[in-house]
C-alpha cells in the first residue's frame, strides 16, 4: 500500500498550502486520482483518514473530495489521440503494478492502438494532484 | 499542485548525506564507481542506500546483482536491502521492458520515486546519474538542494571535453562539488588532475583500469575482491570519513 | 502551428541514405564510430554529412578537430565541409558553452537545427545519437522515419544490458536496424553476434580496440591511419556498398 | 540570412495546411516572431517575399501580418517569472548570434535574473510559429 506515502503528500502539501496562505482552517480539498495510476479511491480514501494528523486543527473539519480523472493520450508520431480501454490497457497484472507505482511506466506497457508507437503523450489522466483547496 | 513538491525534503530528511556521482559522459563508469562506493559504505558498516536516476539506461541492478521483483509496499515503497545496500531503481518496476522516456517524463518518474521511497535512516545516500546535462541532472540539483556532487573522468579529450562542460555548469548551478575522480587510470596522467584544478575542485585521485571489473560484475562479492573495489574503498574513506 | 515540421523532409531530401548510429549506452564509441564513418564515406569519394545529435555532451567536433565559428548562412545553414565532411553540431552555434537541455529543449533545438540546414546533395547522412532512451532517439524516428540504424554494442554486461532495451525498442518502433556492430573487441567473444541474432539483426563484425585511436582523436588525418579506420572503412563497404 | 529557410517553412507549412483543408486561397496568414530568437520584421518580411513562389495562386492575394512576441520565462528552482530584459540579455554579440540560430541556446546564455540558474522554462517568445491562417 503505497498510497500512504501519496495520501502523506497531499496532507504535507495542503499544510503547505494553508502555511504560506495564512489560512486557519482548511474547508475543502479536492484531490483527483488519475486513471493511469489506478489508486483504488476506498484505498487512497482510508489511507488519507490514517495519515492526517490526529491533532491539527486546520484540517480538522477539512471535506476532502476525491475525483477520477480518466486516462487520455496523444501518440507523437501518428497524432491519434486514444484512452486507456483503447489502448487495450495493461497486458498482464505486472504491467498494472509498474504503472501503479510509476505511472511513466506506460510508455513501457502500452503502445498506441494506431502506430503502435510508445512515443505518446500522456494528456490527462496520470496520478494523484491537488484540484483545489479552499480555506478560511 | 503537486503535491508530491512537498514530501521530497522528509523522505530524504533521513539521509545524513546524499552524493551524486556525475560527470555528463557516458561509459566512463558513474556507475561501476556509484555501485561500489555504496558497497564499500555498507562494507564498513555504514547504512548507505543507491538511487540510479538513469532512467533510460539503468544498469546498478546489473552491477550488484539485483534480484528481480516489486520491492515491499509498507506505508511507502521499501528499498530492497541487497549486499547491505538499500536499492532503487525504476527497474524494481520496469523490470526487463524498455521504457524510452522523454524530459517531463523523466521528471515525473524520479519525481515518483522521490515521493514513495522510504530510505529511512542512511549515513549516505549515493545517487547514480545518467550522461547528459538533462533532465534528471537539473532535477536533482533542483529538487535535492542538499546534494554533493562526485565527477568522474578520465585521460580521453572526449570526455575532458564532456566533463568540462559539466563542471562549469555545476559550478554556476552552486550545486558543491566534493570532487573529482579520475576512472579507469592506466598509466600516470596529470589531464585529470588539471581539469579539476581549473575548476577549483578537489582531485581525489586515480581508480584504475581493472580487467578483472568485468567479470565480477554482477557479484556484490567479487566485486569486492577487484583492485578497483580497493581503489575505490580508499576514496570512500576520503568522501566518508 | 509550427512551420518546421514541414520543412524537415525538404531540407534532407537530397540525401540519399540516411543512418543513425546508436546503441542506447554512453561510452561504448558511437560518436568515433559516427565520426569515422563519416570520413570513410568522403575518403572514398561519397558526399557525406555528420550530424551530431548528442546535443548536451557533443563530441564529434573534437574527434574531427572542426573550427570552431559560425557556419555560413546563404538561404539557411551551410554545414561547413570538414575533412570533406559536411558537419553540423550544436557546437557550431554554441561553443564551448555548456548547454543544459531539457527535453523539450531538445526536441526544439533538434527541429530547429533540421528546419535550417541545407545539406545538399548527399550520398549519405551519417546521425550520431546520444545515449539513453530519450527525446534526441524518439525525435529521430519521429522526425525521419527512413533513417536506418547501425547498433553499436560491446561485450560488457552493464553494456548489453542497455544495448539489448534499445535494440527492442528501434524493433517496435519499426526503425530499421541495419546491423549491429562490436567495438573495443579485445578477444574473440561471441556475445555482440549472439546479441544480433537474438534480435533478428545482422552482426556486422568487429572494430578492434586501438591503443592509437585516443591519440589520432582531433586530427582527420591521423585518424585514417589507425586499426580502427581500417575497420570503419570495412564496415563502410558493407552499409555502403 | 538563415531567415529565408524558415520562411521557407512557414511558406510550405501554409501550403500544406491549404492542401489538407481544401483551401483554394489563402487570404490572411499571422506570423509570430518570438523576442527570443531577434528575428528583424524587416529580414523576415523580405525573406518571406523572395521564397514566394512565383505561380503560386493559393498565396498570390495573401495577407501576411507580422507579429512580435516578447520572450517571458520562469525559473524552475526559484519560480521568479522573468523577461529577456530582466535577465540582461545576451551578454556578447556571440550570445545574441547563437540565440538566433538556436533559442534553446538561451540556456548556455541567459540566467535567471533572481538565483542565476541556466534551469528556466520559456513560456513565450521563442521563435517563428504560424498563429493563424485564413482561407476561402
Ligand atoms: N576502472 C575500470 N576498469 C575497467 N573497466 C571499467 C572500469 N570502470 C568501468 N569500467 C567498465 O566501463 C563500462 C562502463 O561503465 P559504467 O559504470 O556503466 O559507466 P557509466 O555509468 O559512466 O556509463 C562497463 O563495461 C564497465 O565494466
Ligand atoms: N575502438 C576503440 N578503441 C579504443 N578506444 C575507443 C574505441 N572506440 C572508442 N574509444 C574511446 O572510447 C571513448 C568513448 O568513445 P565515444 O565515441 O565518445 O563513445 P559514445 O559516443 O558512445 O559515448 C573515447 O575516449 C574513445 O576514444
Ligand atoms: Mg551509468
Ligand atoms: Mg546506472
Ligand atoms: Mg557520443
Ligand atoms: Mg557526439
Ligand atoms: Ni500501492
Ligand atoms: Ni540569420
Ligand atoms: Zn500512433
Ligand atoms: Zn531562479
Amino acid at each position: 500500500m503505497h498510497e500512504f506515502a501519496l495520501a502523506d503528500a497531499v496532507i504535507r502539501s495542503a499544510l503547505e498550502f494553508a502555511e504560506q496562505g495564512g489560512i486557519a482552517r482548511i474547508t475543502k480539498l479536492v484531490v483527483r486520482i488519475g486513471e493511469l495510476q489506478t489508486i483504488a479511491r476506498e484505498v487512497f480514501d482510508y489511507a488519507l483518514k490514517e495519515i492526517m494528523p490526529a491533532a491539527e486543527p486546520r484540517l480538522a473539519e477539512a471535506v476532502i473530495v476525491l475525483e477520477t480523472e480518466p486516462a487520455r493520450f496523444r501518440c507523437r508520431p501518428c497524432a491519434h489521440e486514444f484512452t486507456l480501454a483503447e489502448s487495450g490497457g495493461p497486458k498482464e497484472a505486472e504491467d498494472a503494478e509498474a504503472m501503479h507505482f510509476i505511472p511513466e511506466l506506460a510508455h513501457a506497457c502500452l503502445r498506441c492502438p494506431r502506430c503502435q508507437s510508445p512515443d505518446f503523450e500522456l494528456l490527462e489522466g496520470r496520478g494523484v494532484s491537488i484540484a483545489s483547496i479552499e480555506g478560511e | 499542485m503537486d503535491p508530491r513538491l512537498s514530501v521530497v525534503g522528509a523522505r530524504l530528511a533521513g539521509a545524513a548525506r546524499i552524493l551524486g556521482v556525475t560527470g555528463g559522459k557516458g561509459g566512463i563508469g558513474k556507475s561501476c564507481v556509484a555501485s561500489a562506493l555504496a558497497l564499500a559504505l555498507a562494507r564498513a558498516g555504514r547504512r548507505c542506500g543507491l538511487l540510479d536516476l538513469d532512467l533510460t539506461g539503468p544498469t546498478d541492478h546489473v552491477i550488484l546483482g539485483a534480484p528481480a521483483g516489486f520491492p515491499e509496499e509498507a506505508h511507502g515503497v521499501e528499498p530492497p536491502l541487497c549486499s547491505g545496500v538499500r536499492f532503487m531503481s525504476l527497474t524494481c518496476f520496469a523490470g526487463e521492458r524498455p521504457a524510452p522516456l522523454r524530459g517531463a517524463d523523466v521528471t515525473n518518474a524520479l519525481l515518483e520515486i522521490l515521493a514513495i521511497t522510504r530510505w529511512g535512516e542512511l549515513d549516505a545516500l549515493i545517487i547514480d546519474l545518467p550522461p547528459g546535462l538533462g533532465d534528471a541532472a537539473m532535477d536533482c540539483v533542483r529538487l535535492i538542494p542538499r546534494a554533493e556532487y562526485l565527477v568522474v573522468a578520465n585521460a580521453s579529450r572526449v570526455v575532458q571535453e564532456t566533463v568540462r562542460r559539466n563542471l562549469r555548469l555545476l559550478t554556476e548551478m552552486k550545486a558543491p562539488v566534493r570532487g573529482v575522480v579520475e576512472n579507469m587510470a592506466r598509466s600516470g596522467s596529470d589531464e585529470v588532475r588539471r581539469l579539476a584544478a581549473e575548476h577549483g575542485a578537489p582531485f581525489l585521485g586515480s581508480l584504475p583500469f581493472d580487467e578483472t571489473l568485468e567479470p565480477a560484475i554482477g557479484s556484490a562479492e567479487r566485486l569486492a575482491r577487484t583492485p578497483f573495489f580497493a581503489a575505490v574503498s580508499a576514496l570512500r574513506k576520503t568522501l566518508f570519513p
